[in-house]
């Protein structure tokens, strides 16, 4: 339902994922959608993509956890959750309800942490995919991230692939060299569908203390600030693989959402734009509505990878 | 409570003195709801630079939809928010976060320094819907300097409330920390609400404790969203963390733990 | 000279290379030097970092050439340089006379080509040392950039080493998965310092046209977009290798230049902000003294690296 | 021609017509070494967002040292100019870039497009000090609509040139294109200055270059420095690339590889 533009076809798929519109709100920005109950028509939305659940509950980082940076802000959120029986429990009564695609984003410690909390959620009523954030330190492996070695990224595809038959999305980390090889090796191993990208890793320092403004040192960049990069990486994705590329980063207004759009996702999630406006996810379905009716399309999927590149 | 995402056009600005400023808002959705110690997410303009929302008290909200906030210009964002004038549009999310408890009997006590006196003047006047004798109610104000205290001052005798001022410099009242003004009203009040720098607040809670006097404090973090989502407000409390914009802003002094 | 505040020291050591200060402005933001000579005192810059210089003079990309995005711009230049000949011929005539120190950036498209533009340069007068661009693509690898591949950088650093006895600064991509592995592999291979970051890749699309906005597609972000990013890795660089370390990335203010300061850099460039605040060079070295002052420092170099982070 | 930087007073704006507007700065240093079809860059703040510097050609300049703006809204960056209003500041770099040639003697034809029009008048003006008779100077005025075209028109006939209009929506002078004007006048000038939207100078240097008139250009890229370090502003020569910044922005119509 978009109002005034109800000639125009909005409907995506994810592989086996339908979605009425393209247009998702990011795991952790949006908390278990409830938060933003108020504010904001969640039936209007494509889905929901849920914070990120863990076997068991976390407490997070110590503060400060966020700093805001030109454009943009970073977070050292220490991946808090409420860990996944509370929420099937708990977060899941609501979000059942709410007239939307739910998203289940699950993290783990080690590749049989992945495969247990799939196991976990197939199943439970209401869900209806689930996306691997692969950007978490293996603690096998001395804390390097499943996202940054390929090897390490197709063992928790393929593990997660095993123990659940809902729709998979691996989530791609951008700190790597090279994403399109990443996006390819979580294809092979089983994926339906990548979205990317989770945040970039930087730091910001208080020079008066000599002390680092977050107390974990580092932390993920998000915001407008990390959209090139974004937008860059999901061409280069899309052109490498054929299952379908969800775009993420920076997404604050339609012009944002059909950049990727156009540049190969077949949808998009809005991020860090949830804090600083929370009407951006259904402004955005609005606009792209509005574009395509004023471009004289009929539907979304005519747009997507329609990106125009001079030969040679 | 529901929340409200609404665009409020400026009344009035006013500066109370140099960097400080009241402004009126008619925002009647957000006014409607609100409850003191509660707070508003404000943005300014579509810019994003700056990129977050600024958290502010609500100041004090009329019968007829206005709502105010006072503020002083420490960086960016109030800077812009200084800028905008009568006829300008703002756009708040509020009203947010757990306010005070209002105590319908027994004196209490307001004690607020610097900006901190913002939500406190709301709860002034909240307090006095319950039929109470404000002038048994001590109302401790501090800041930097006569100047910047003078005014808002006023406002709570004008409530006829029972005010004692301090100031860092002692232009006005006792030259020295507003919390040095508590001992001698602790032994009458049976609670005590507090706002403002952080070690201000810590010395209320502890001379509260000390007395068996119930207090509550309203404590500041960074915030992204405002509405319990980025987990990014997290205070440490004596069984793990809290997060401000959802479990407070206003705390039982109990429920922090203090550094 | 900084003016008010003459006691304060702020002279540091990039390896062999002795500077003023420790602020340089970034290759490819400043032209030749002359380009900023009515607006900069450039006799107060530590030094001046040149455009990047190839064998033969270079036509650049065909336009657009440069979008702006979100606290930061895309550029893709394409390397327009006048070449090394016409460089010595023309541009170190008046570089010779600004009263600073000259850098000169050097970028090829084969290992050998580095190794002959470092001798050419080797023995002009008023040249105090060379950086060496290593974002740019190897031709005979299909055109993976050198710096992306730790054996091609170490390859290019190491002729380089060999045809030059100028200090030699090697700069590095952040378009890796681990910025600490080159900074190793550079430093091993004879570099006298590090200097990073060059800009991260990135793109934007024009919706309506359905066009990329750079003709060549993807270009570099750069601007206090990614000094979030620019940090983390001076900061991560700086506690790998034992080299000096110089930090790029977003410094447009005195609070910039401090953060890499803090973080390990043994000194700053600064780039896109000359665009948009030519005084920023200047402001900073005032903004360096001024804090130093006040924080009872008498030396820049008791700054350098004193992060401190909290054990564990 | 030393280059300045220059924190502008804005002393005065006016609108022209709906988003256009006209601003007066004070800027000494920039005015006065300025020569016509030279611009400005400008940065209106602090804030990073938007980042760049936006160019503007100088619309003229007065001898105490004022400086004239004439611009149109169309982003985020001409939005934050229109806001700023008297009393504020905004950072100028300039004189910048390669202006017209002046004429001294045989007639000229200025024609100018929407905003366009803006280095026009500056030039206008200083070709009337080389003891010109305007009145044999025909000078063609085209935009959308007369109510944009109406008073920039008449400081035109004020200063005694011969003016001739053409609207997109004839509401002024001549229904259509304002290169359409050109034929008529042609056979009795030696030059042409032309600036406005690119089809229309691609018109105008065909028109001239068929009649054996000079003929220049001001030309309009992308621009991130315009000092000639960032080599943005490209665009395509008949021998290669120029640079718009530093060879331009105005150009012999032969020295522009048009599309
Ligand atoms: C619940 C709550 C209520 C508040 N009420 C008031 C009020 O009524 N009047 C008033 O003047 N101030 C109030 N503050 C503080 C106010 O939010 C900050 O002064 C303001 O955010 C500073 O923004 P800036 O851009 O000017 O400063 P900068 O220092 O440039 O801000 C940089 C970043 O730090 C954050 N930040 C800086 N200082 C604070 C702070 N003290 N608390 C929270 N975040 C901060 C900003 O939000 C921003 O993200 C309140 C804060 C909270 C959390
Ligand atoms: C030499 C020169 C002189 C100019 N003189 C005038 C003048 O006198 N009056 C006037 O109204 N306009 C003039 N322009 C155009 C003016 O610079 C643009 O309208 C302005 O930059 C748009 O900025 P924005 O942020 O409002 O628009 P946005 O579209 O948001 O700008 C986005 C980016 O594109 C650039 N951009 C957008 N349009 C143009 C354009 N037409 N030319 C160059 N860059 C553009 C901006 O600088 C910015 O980097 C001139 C341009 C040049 C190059
Ligand atoms: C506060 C915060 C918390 C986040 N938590 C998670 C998370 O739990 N799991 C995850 O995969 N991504 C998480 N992300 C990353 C976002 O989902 C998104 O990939 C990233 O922020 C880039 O998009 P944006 O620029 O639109 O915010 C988080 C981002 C933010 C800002
Ligand atoms: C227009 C432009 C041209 C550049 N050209 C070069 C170059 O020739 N060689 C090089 O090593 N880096 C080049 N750079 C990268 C900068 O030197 C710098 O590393 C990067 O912009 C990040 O710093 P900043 O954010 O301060 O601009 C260029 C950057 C810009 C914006
Ligand atoms: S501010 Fe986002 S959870 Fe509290
Ligand atoms: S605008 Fe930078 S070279 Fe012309």
């Amino acid at each position: 339902m978009t109002g005034q533009y109800d000639d125009i076809d909005l409907r995506v798929r994810i592989g086996p994922l339908r979605l009425r519109n393209p247009v998702l709100t990011a795991s952790g920005t949006f908390g278990y959608g409830r938060e933003f109950a108020d504010l904001v028509n969640l039936h209007r939305l494509g889905g929901v993509v849920t914070k990120g659940i863990s076997l068991a509950p976390r407490p997070g980082n110590p503060p400060p956890r966020i700093v805001e940076t030109a454009c943009g802000m970073l977070n050292a959120i220490g991946l808090e959750n409420v860990g996944v029986e509370e929420f099937i429990r708990r977060k899941m009564v609501f979000l059942r309800t709410a007239g939307t695609r739910v998203i289940v984003n699950i993290l783990g410690d080690s590749v049989d942490d992945y495969a247990r909390l799939a196991e976990r959620l197939t199943g439970v009523e209401g869900i209806d995919a689930l996306e691997v954030n692969i950007s978490c330190p293996n603690v096998r492996k001395g804390g390097v991230a499943f996202g940054t070695v390929p090897e390490m990224a197709a063992a928790v595809t393929g593990a997660v692939r095993a123990a659940t038959d809902l729709p998979l999305i691996v989530k791609l980390s951008p700190n790597v060299t090279d994403i399109g090889r990443m996006a390819a090796v979580v294809e092979e191993a089983g994926a339906d569908a990548v979205s990317l990208i989770n945040t970039l890793i930087g730091m910001a320092i208080d020079c008066r203390t000599r002390r680092p403004r977050l107390a974990n040192v580092i932390g993920g960049l998000s915001g407008p600030a990390i959209k090139p990069v974004a937008l860059r990486m999901v061409w280069q994705v899309a052109r490498t693989v054929s299952i379908p590329v969800i775009g993420i980063g920076g997404i604050s207004r339609a012009e944002d959402a059909l950049e990727f759009l156009i540049a190969g996702a077949s949808a998009i999630q809005v991020g860090t734009a949830n804090f600083y406006q929370p009407a951006a996810a259904e402004e955005i379905i609005t606009g792209i509505a509005a574009f395509l009716h004023e471009q004289g399309e009929h539907s979304v999927r005519d747009i997507i990878g329609s990106l125009q590149v001079e030969a040679g | 409570m529901t929340k409200f995402q609404e665009k409020a056009q400026i009344l009035d600005r006013q500066e109370l003195a140099a960097g400080i400023y009241r402004l009126t808002l008619h925002a009647p959705l957000v006014a409607g709801g609100a409850h003191p110690g509660q707070f508003v997410m404000v943005r300014t303009d579509d810019s994003y630079d700056p990129l977050l929302r600024r958290p502010f008290s609500i100041h004090q909200v009329s019968a007829g939809g206005d709502l105010q906030l006072l503020f002083k210009v420490v960086g960016q964002g109030t800077g812009c928010l200084a800028r905008l004038g009568p006829g300008s549009r703002v756009d708040l999310l509020g009203p947010l976060g757990r306010g005070f408890r209002l105590q319908r009997e027994d004196p209490v006590c307001l004690v607020g320094g610097g900006m901190g006196i913002a939500p406190l003047y709301f709860l002034g006047k909240r307090l006095l819907q319950h039929a109470r004798l404000p002038e048994f109610d001590p109302v401790l104000l501090g800041a930097a300097s006569q100047q910047e205290l003078a005014l808002l001052a006023d406002d709570f005798f004008g409530l006829g409330y029972d005010v004692r001022t301090a100031t860092d410099d002692g232009s006005l009242g006792h030259h020295g920390f507003v919390t040095d003004l508590l001992d001698q009203v602790l032994p009458r009040v049976s609670r005590v609400y507090v706002c403002g720098p952080y070690p201000m607040m810590r010395i209320a809670a502890a001379k509260c404790l000390a007395a068996g006097v119930e207090c509550e404090v309203s404590l500041e973090t960074h915030m992204a969203c405002g509405l319990g989502a980025c987990l990014g407000c997290t205070v440490q409390a004596p069984d793990g963390y809290a997060h401000v914009c959802v479990q407070g802003p206003v705390f039982e002094a109990g429920e922090v733990a203090w550094q």
